[in-house]
């Protein structure tokens, strides 16, 4: 069980909230310009990491916000949590 | 504005017509206007005349409320809140909210008949909760004015404490209040808590 | 290979069964092999196997981190089943159901098969629609598939609660009775110890560190036992694919989940086949020893964490009490988790890579097991002609850009 | 004579308290506060079951949860509790214990046969026959698997409750001995939240069993006094019967609480178990240590048990659990033993003592009061064959010593830390060659005090335990400045124990060594498994099934280390042990479950009309956590003919259906209508207030996600329907893109699902029930045309009508606040009698909307359908880009044999076709046979006389008239089909407009 740093609410059970998967994968600004590849890329390929991750959660149960946490995928040691508003 | 047509709670109630005494300690508060409340915080202007409508400003720090004389505002995230009320009729509270905010990038919505309310209180609530509650309601972490969006059980509800006996208002959405209550019941039966029987169903 | 056998176990018994040899050699790595399969699991093994029997190709490396079987093959329900809906699918797990009806004498070593029956129910009108969706295609995909009726279920499985009064009564179901359950362990062993026999180096405790490439081709692994050269590379790495992966700089359509699964105490025999139900996430079956194995969900976040989250047991347990209430008052002994590599589609990648000479076969999901024969069959097929067979063709990493994607979300019991 | 082993004093039974319960039929006289395992030694029976695989006599060993004999089975029936152990299983009037897994009797067991054939079936003989015939497998796996399994299940459903505890504190300490009672003492007075658990039933631990002192009182009654004073404070919550199973990341640790009916004869009362989810801020482990058996032949022999076991079951219980004892040693504990067997009048006839040399306190108190001490000495074999009956004592260095006669053999390999809590979070632990065993390593939450650290003795546990106490309590923040002072006990000053795994030399090698006797794992077995190669410890486990039994290996894992090093010549730290896992002792499924089953299983969510469907007669389907009315059958009706009814009321007068599932989002902003044109397939921004639009939300793969009519209520304002299954999901998707993505979007969500109930009113007369029901908006067809919304009141309440429809008909779906939902059904109802008003379920609105082709997202999608496949390719703006767009342009996107809706009418009009039937060009017998794809929806079109359905076909539509088959589960019968456009009523849709 992991307890998610809300940065609202503070830390809650994961069953609270959603995993959004990797963060930081933008939509493409013109899709249109990219080839099937850069595109499957955007679409399905990940990084999939062991240790240090970037990933999306939201609050489901709580706030509704969505949110970047970074945890270690090897030991799910909690690293951080940011929000939108803070990465940009 | 009174309604010629009874209103009718997931639970039960209608309106007008007796509720069972409210000193039981596991009742429906039925009927309530709530108000979904979108806006940006730091709309400081869109804050103040909020402020004037309600008599109460807008709580800013996490799972808090704000309580005023008729009136008491629950935060719900960093932009939205829930107001709740049993002093207005919720036409008349949105058409207010609206006017003072035309303007202003926010939203008001009416959710009373979506959701109800559940009081909860006494010595054994801590108890009946904990059963379904992962959150820590120990009144030196969720004290009286404290609130917050959670699970009870597998529901989705916004639990309000309320004062120090300790009570609860436990706010659910309407489909759900059937299962909560039955929760609830279950939960409470070991400490010998049951929802009032009403004849009004 | 010492040849495995009731008067064989007799002769050496009498003897004090001090005359066994190893199943395996502990091979050291040479500096180079024609082909190097990094990872002795189950696939791994059973590629090697078949490189080495049917293409003649015997200067084969199994590089494995750790002890041989210690990845999802030892961590697995063992359920063996091929009533997949996709044709591309029900051809691989098919083929690959017919290698295990004969793969305790294939490979002289009792993987226990046991073909109890495997039993999907259905909890809504719109199961029982994908339901008979799937049975009809495995008929006319040649696997054997009924569908039956709450009636019938009841009496293949008494102790199930079929009451029309439960929150989700059982609706229906399909059986495939040539599926089951093998002893997953021996799965490894079995194959490890007849590749061994055909000369196969099986290297335990051996890492891969880096992979190396010139000119678009692979040419050696770097590994905590030095470099091998290996002009081929198979990278059958379960829990692992995208790590191994991006050491040759290859991003993969993979995440990486938590699978946990548990088993109760031993009891006298309740039920024989194995019951499936993808409304409430439950597979459960019953060992020869008698436990109760059950199968939970996947956790939703990416980990390589091997403990799991208990909620996922406490949803799974509910929904078993809920449909077998008499396993109410028996006993969670032990659970545990695996690491599986889940694609979009819930379909595997046995494919090549933009690397020459670089292939890769995971993203079998929570589906790994039931396919190692035919998985390990068409990756040796795939290693030695350096092209796909025609059953793993359609599961190549190009398909994410085409959009050919084989979506068995529903075929699993298991909610991605 | 009744307890002939009980001792006439002390222990903590209740003398005054006799009952009396049945081990397999037979009367066994017990008092209150006996387990069942001491009342059956002071009874003087020593089988009390036999081993799993060769069926060998065996008795108890411990006094604890690590007992690998004595699994029995409780109760009967539906209380049944199978393969509990009576080492742990408190003695209770009437309680029915029998054996489990011997045939015909515990006695007489026929299944002992597989112990003659023991040297054929070593580790692993399964793996190497049972091969042949490959036809006789099923026969033999039967016999194994009949053969294998301990108790029974219970036969009928569990009528004990079980309780879910949601729990907080600054400080779990688990283990209430010495350490743990010191550690929980030293919490509370700092100020913590405390909780304290402890698996018996009294609190004390091995304080209960010892004749030591704290604090100068005898320490049983210091426990007492620790656990009252616990129990009293104000912010502990004491534990007893609770076990900690399992502790998690995140520091949960779950703990299960045996209630006072755990017993299977509890019929008066109802609650089994109560599971504690306890979030601790930091845990003291006083988890304590298990004492290690020896190995030599025949170790498995009723009468062998644990040293320790000896002494608690003579301090303890006031049992003598034999009447002349031989010990067996390679530490000092014994001799304690050795000392309260002296006290008890129970001989010891001899300690073998493994080290050369024993000159501690406690043997020199032992060789005082003349115990015959063999130092240098071990035991290799256990004679007797029900029970112990003597031990042949030899060297160290092989020199037969002489047969000692002896009916119970006491053994302490030394003391193993309880770590398993510890290591199952992957915390790391240490191999500590003074104890010859792992122990854990502290961490920054995790606080290990007492046995379980390796320190054996009773004052450096309690110093152990308050310095634990204290540094938790502080970790977690609670400080009051008080520093708590340790109980003090006496030192007792011992030697340190000599590793002893093997025998010497070849000692007694035909006789069965057990490292671990509830799997029956032997010596040889061990070496077998490494000769065969298997070597890493997780392969010995797994080939041998070394501690996969019910005792989780408790005893045999440490024990397998030592053994596996010392037959490997290696360090045991690099053999490592086997992984721990979860559950620490087996917690029963219901447990878990909690109280999530029955009518809790899930939320029942259902509409405010829901008491209206039920007095209606409505049947209802589960569509995910809703209920929905299905169909409503008149009395003596099938479902095929209410159905029918239903659908003909709709096209020929009027009929009225719950649709208040639908998701309902309202969107507000002055960015509403971009947000809509990025997800939806078409353009938003100029459709009118006033106005309804249906839309199609694709993923970003380009398959379809959701469909559904979106609104727009005012400039600013819009609200979009949601399929019912996809009301959370979407609401979901729509959030991540605008707070993660689309941040520049002025963009308020709120969902107003529950607040609007939808009641929609559907066939030609609807217009007349509308208005005979009461409204003031104009219904003029000018005035309120199709796709348009109007707002005002329906029978008095506010409403939101939309002039949208599902079935094709002239219809209206009219929100109303769902707390006056069911006034306005019952008005409309009323109102629309006399125009023959039908209420109409879900099943009649899917025939309905399949005569128009209309599809159902995850009926006739199944995430791999695109909105061309389906027909709405019409929808897609090429001006701009949407959600899933770029995908759309894949080669496999635009494959021309992509599967196509279309519409099946059978030649047989009667004839409905399977739904998921496959469709093919040729029907045969090959397989596999290709297939061009399969039925979505089929039904019965009451309106048009006939059988309809869709389907989705390779190339579908252009096709269209071509000839197929639709494959039933005969594999011999074809149903033959022409395929058509998928609209089959009304095609231009006249009658929606009317």
């Amino acid at each position: 069980m992991l307890l998610i740093p809300c940065p609202w609410c503070g830390p809650r059970e994961d069953d609270e909230f959603t995993f959004g998967g990797e963060a930081d994968i933008p939509r493409p600004a013109d899709p249109d310009a990219l080839t099937d590849e850069q595109w499957a890329d955007y679409l399905f390929m990940r990084d999939n990491r062991r240790g240090h991750h970037r990933e999306q959660w939201c609050h489901t149960a709580g706030c509704r916000r969505w949110f970047v946490v970074e945890r270690d995928t090897v030991t799910n040691e909690i690293l951080g949590a940011s929000t939108y508003g803070d990465s940009q | 504005m009174s309604s010629p047509t009874p209103r009718r709670s997931p639970l039960g109630a209608i309106e007008s017509v007796q509720h069972p005494p409210q000193e039981a300690q596991l009742f429906e508060r039925p009927f309530l206007t709530q108000i979904n409340l979108r806006l940006d915080p730091a709309d400081s202007e869109a804050l103040a005349a909020i402020q004037l409508v309600l008599g109460v400003q807008l709580p800013l720090t996490p799972n808090t409320t704000a309580a005023g004389q008729e009136l008491l505002a629950a935060w719900l995230g960093p932009d939205e809140w829930l107001l709740l009320t049993e002093h207005h009729q919720p036409d008349a509270l949105v058409t207010n909210l609206q006017a003072a905010l035309t303007g202003h990038f926010a939203s008001v919505v009416d959710t009373s008949a979506g959701q109800t309310v559940i009081r909860l209180s006494g010595p054994s609530a801590l108890d009946v909760l904990a059963r379904g509650c992962a959150l820590d309601l120990h009144p030196s972490a969720f004290p009286p004015g404290a609130c917050a969006q959670t699970l009870l059980a597998r529901a989705q509800a916004l639990l309000i404490a309320v004062d120090a006996a300790p009570t609860f208002d436990i706010i659910v959405r309407r489909s759900f209040a059937p299962y909560v209550a039955a929760w609830l019941q279950d939960s409470a039966h070991q400490f010998d808590l049951h929802f009032p029987t009403s004849d009004t169903a | 290979m010492q040849f495995y056998s009731l008067p064989s176990l007799i002769r050496r018994g009498l003897r004090g069964h001090r005359d066994w040899t190893p199943a395996w050699r502990k091979a050291e790595p040479k500096p180079s092999y024609d082909v190097v399969i990094v990872g002795a699991g189950g696939h791994g093994l059973a590629t090697a196997y078949y490189l080495a029997k049917l293409h003649g190709v015997t200067n084969v490396a199994v590089l494995e981190r750790g002890w041989l079987g210690g990845g999802n093959i030892g961590r697995n329900t063992a359920i063996v089943r091929s009533n997949y809906l996709w044709d591309a699918s029900a051809h691989i797990y098919e083929f690959s159901l017919k290698l295990w009806e004969g793969l305790s004498q294939e490979l002289n070593y009792n993987v226990m098969f046991s073909q109890r029956g495997l039993l999907n129910i259905a909890h809504s009108e719109q199961e029982m629609r994908d339901l008979a969706r799937r049975v009809g295609a495995n008929q006319l995909n040649g696997i054997d598939a009924e569908l039956l009726s709450t009636d019938q279920i009841s009496k293949l499985v008494p102790v199930l609660n079929t009451s029309p009064h439960t929150r989700y009564p059982v609706l229906g179901g399909t059986l495939q009775r040539r599926g089951g359950v093998a002893r997953h362990d021996a799965v490894a062993w079995g194959y490890a110890r007849a590749a061994d026999a055909l000369g196969v180096d099986i290297v335990e405790n051996c890492e891969v560190t880096g992979i190396r490439t010139a000119s678009g081709r692979v040419t050696s692994l770097e590994t905590t036992r030095g470099e091998i050269r290996a002009g081929t590379v198979g990278l059958v790495v379960a829990g692992n694919a995208s790590v191994l992966a991006s050491m040759a700089g290859i991003r993969l359509p993979i995440q990486s989940h938590p699978l946990q699964a548990l088993v109760t105490e031993p009891l006298k025999p309740v039920f024989d086949p194995v019951v499936m139900s993808s409304a409430v996430h439950v597979y459960i079956h019953q060992t020869d020893r008698g436990e109760l194995v059950l199968g939970a969900g996947i956790d939703a976040p990416v980990s390589y964490d091997l403990n799991g989250n208990f909620r996922i047991i406490e949803h799974v347990l509910a929904a078993v009490c809920e449909l077998f209430p008499i396993f109410s008052r028996v006993r969670m002994l032990r659970q545990w988790a695996g690491t599986v590599d889940v694609c979009p589609d819930a379909s595997p990648i046995i494919s090549g890579t933009p690397i020459k000479g670089l292939f890769m076969n995971c993203g079998w999901g929570t589906g790994g097991f039931k396919a190692t024969p035919g998985s390990g069959w068409v990756f040796a097929h795939t290693l030695a002609h350096q092209e796909p067979h025609p059953l793993n063709e359609p599961f190549s990493l190009d398909r994410f850009t085409t959009g050919a994607l084989i979506d068995e979300h529903g075929a699993a019991a298991v909610a991605h | 004579m009744s307890q002939p082993f009980r001792l006439d004093h002390d222990g903590r039974i209740h003398r005054d308290a006799p009952l009396q319960f049945t081990f397999d039929g037979r009367p066994i006289d017990a008092f209150r506060g006996d387990t069942v395992a001491s009342a059956l030694l002071a009874n003087g029976v020593a089988l009390v079951g036999r081993s799993f695989k060769y069926h060998r006599p065996r008795g108890i060993v411990s006094a604890g949860a690590e007992d690998p004999n004595a699994f029995v089975q409780l109760g009967h029936g539906a209380r049944t509790l199978p393969n509990r152990l009576a080492t742990v299983t408190p003695a209770t009037p009437g309680l029915e214990v029998r054996h489990v897994n011997a045939w015909p009797s515990l006695d007489f067991d026929l299944m002992s046969a597989f112990g003659l054939a023991a040297p054929f079936i070593p580790a692993g003989f399964y793996y190497k026959t049972l091969m042949w015939p490959r036809r006789l497998w099923p026969l033999y796996e039967h016999f194994l698997r009949h053969a294998a399994g301990l108790g029974h299940a219970p036969d009928a459903p569990d009528p004990d409750r079980y309780d879910h505890v949601h729990a907080h504190c600054d400080v779990l300490v688990v283990g209430a001995g010495p350490a743990g009672l010191a550690a929980a003492r030293a919490a509370a007075q700092s100020g913590a939240r405390v909780i304290v658990a402890d698996e018996q039933a009294e609190f004390g631990g091995g304080l209960l069993s010892t004749a030591q002192r704290v604090d100068g009182l005898p320490a049983p009654q210091w426990a007492d006094a620790a656990t009252a004073e616990l129990s009293s404070a104000p912010d502990v919550t004491v534990l007893s019967n609770t076990t900690a199973f399992g502790l998690y990341e995140s520091n949960l640790v779950l703990l299960a609480e045996r209630l006072h009916s755990h017993q299977p004869d509890n019929a008066g009362s109802e609650s089994g178990a109560r599971v504690w989810r306890v979030l601790p801020k930091q845990v003291v482990l006083a988890t304590g240590a298990h004492e290690r058996p020896l190995l030599f032949a025949n170790n498995d022999r009723p009468g062998v048990m644990l040293a320790g076991a000896i002494s608690t079951y003579l301090n303890r219980y006031a049992v003598a659990p034999g009447s002349r004892a031989v010990l067996f040693t390679n530490n000092d504990s014994a001799y304690r033993t050795a000392l309260d067997l002296a006290d008890a009048g129970v001989p010891v006839a001899a300690i073998a003592d493994v080290r050369l040399e024993s000159d501690g306190d406690l043997p020199s108190q032992a060789r005082a009061q003349g115990i015959p001490i063999h130092t240098g000495a071990v035991v290799v074999q256990a004679h007797g064959r029900g029970r112990v009956s003597a031990a042949e004592l030899c060297s160290v260095g092989g020199a037969p010593l002489g047969t000692v006669e002896c009916d119970l053999l006491g053994v302490s390999g030394g003391f193993a830390p309880a770590l398993h809590l510890h290591a199952q979070a992957g915390a790391p632990m240490t191999w500590n060659p003074q104890i010859a065993a792992f122990a854990p390593q502290p961490s920054h939450d995790i606080h290990p005090a007492g046995a379980v650290t390796g320190h054996l003795d009773l004052s450096s546990a309690l110093r152990q335990g308050t310095a634990a106490g204290a540094a938790a309590a502080a970790a977690a923040g609670c400080s009051n400045g008080h520093t708590p002072a340790a109980p003090r006990a006496a030192e007792t000053p011992s030697s340190d124990l000599e590793p002893y795994w093997l025998p010497p030399g070849d000692l007694a090698r035909a006789k069965p060594q057990f490292v671990d006797l509830h799997e029956d794992v032997t010596l040889d077995d061990l070496r077998l498994s490494l000769r065969e190669g298997f070597e890493s410890i997780e392969h010995v486990k797994r080939y041998t099934t070394l501690g996969m039994g019910p005792d989780q290996g408790k005893l045999a894992n440490p024990l397998a280390t030592g053994v596996i090093a010392q037959l490997l010549g290696r360090d045991p730290a690099s053999v490592g042990t086997p992984r721990h896992r979860p559950a620490y002792s087996p917690v029963s499924l219901g447990a878990i479950a909690g109280r999530h089953i029955g009518p809790l299983a899930d939320p029942v969510r259902v509409t405010p009309m829901q008491e209206w469907h039920e007095s209606a007669g409505a049947r209802f389907e589960n569509v995910g956590q809703w209920r929905r009315a299905w169909y409503y059958p008149h009395p003596g009706e099938s479902m095929h003919e209410a159905v029918a009814r239903e659908c003909l009321a709709v096209r020929h007068r009027v009929g009225i259906l719950d649709y208040s599932t639908l998701g309902k989002i309202e969107i507000t902003g002055p960015d509403a209508g971009e947000f809509l044109d990025r997800v939806y397939t078409n353009a938003w921004k100029r459709l009118r207030p006033g106005r309804c639009r249906y839309g199609l939300m694709l993923g970003e793969d380009g398959m379809i996600f959701d469909d559904g009519v979106t609104a727009r209520l005012e400039n600013q304002r819009y609200l979009m329907f949601t399929s019912t299954a996809n009301a959370a999901p979407v609401l979901a998707w729509l959030e991540q893109w605008l707070q993660t993505e689309w941040t520049d979007l002025r963009v308020y969500l709120t969902s107003v699902s529950e607040h609007w109930s939808n009641i929609a009113l559907a066939g030609p007369r609807s217009r007349q029930v509308l208005a005979a029901a009461g409204t003031d908006i104009p219904l003029a067809r000018q005035d309120f045309p199709f796709m348009t919304f109007r707002q005002g009141h329906v029978a008095g309440v506010p409403a939101r009508v939309f002039r949208i429809s599902f079935s094709g008909e002239l219809s209206y779906e009219i929100n109303v606040p769902a707390d006056r939902a069911r006034h306005v059904w019952e008005a409309l109802f009323d109102a629309g009698r006399p125009f023959g008003i039908t209420p109409y379920g879900t099943e009649t609105m899917h025939v309905l909307r399949a005569e128009k082709g209309f599809i159902i997202v995850g009926q006739e999608t199944d995430g791999s359908v695109t909105p061309d496949d389906v027909g709405l390719g019409r929808l897609l703006s090429r001006r701009k880009d949407f959600l899933g767009k770029r995908s759309l342009s894949r080669p496999d996107s635009v494959r021309l044999d992509r599967k196509q809706l279309v519409g099946l009418l059978t030649d047989d009009p009667a004839q409905v076709l399977p739904e998921g039937g496959h469709i093919v060009d040729a029907p045969g017998r090959r397989r596999p046979l290709p297939m061009r794809g399969h039925v979505t929806s089929s039904y019965f079109s009451p309106v048009l006389g006939r059988s309809i359905a869709l389907a989705m076909i390779s190339g579908g539509r252009a096709t269209l008239g071509g000839r197929l088959y639709v494959a039933t589960l005969d594999e011999d019968r074809w149903l033959p089909a022409r395929s058509c456009h998928h609209v089959f009523y009304d095609p231009h849709g006249a009658r929606q407009h009317v």
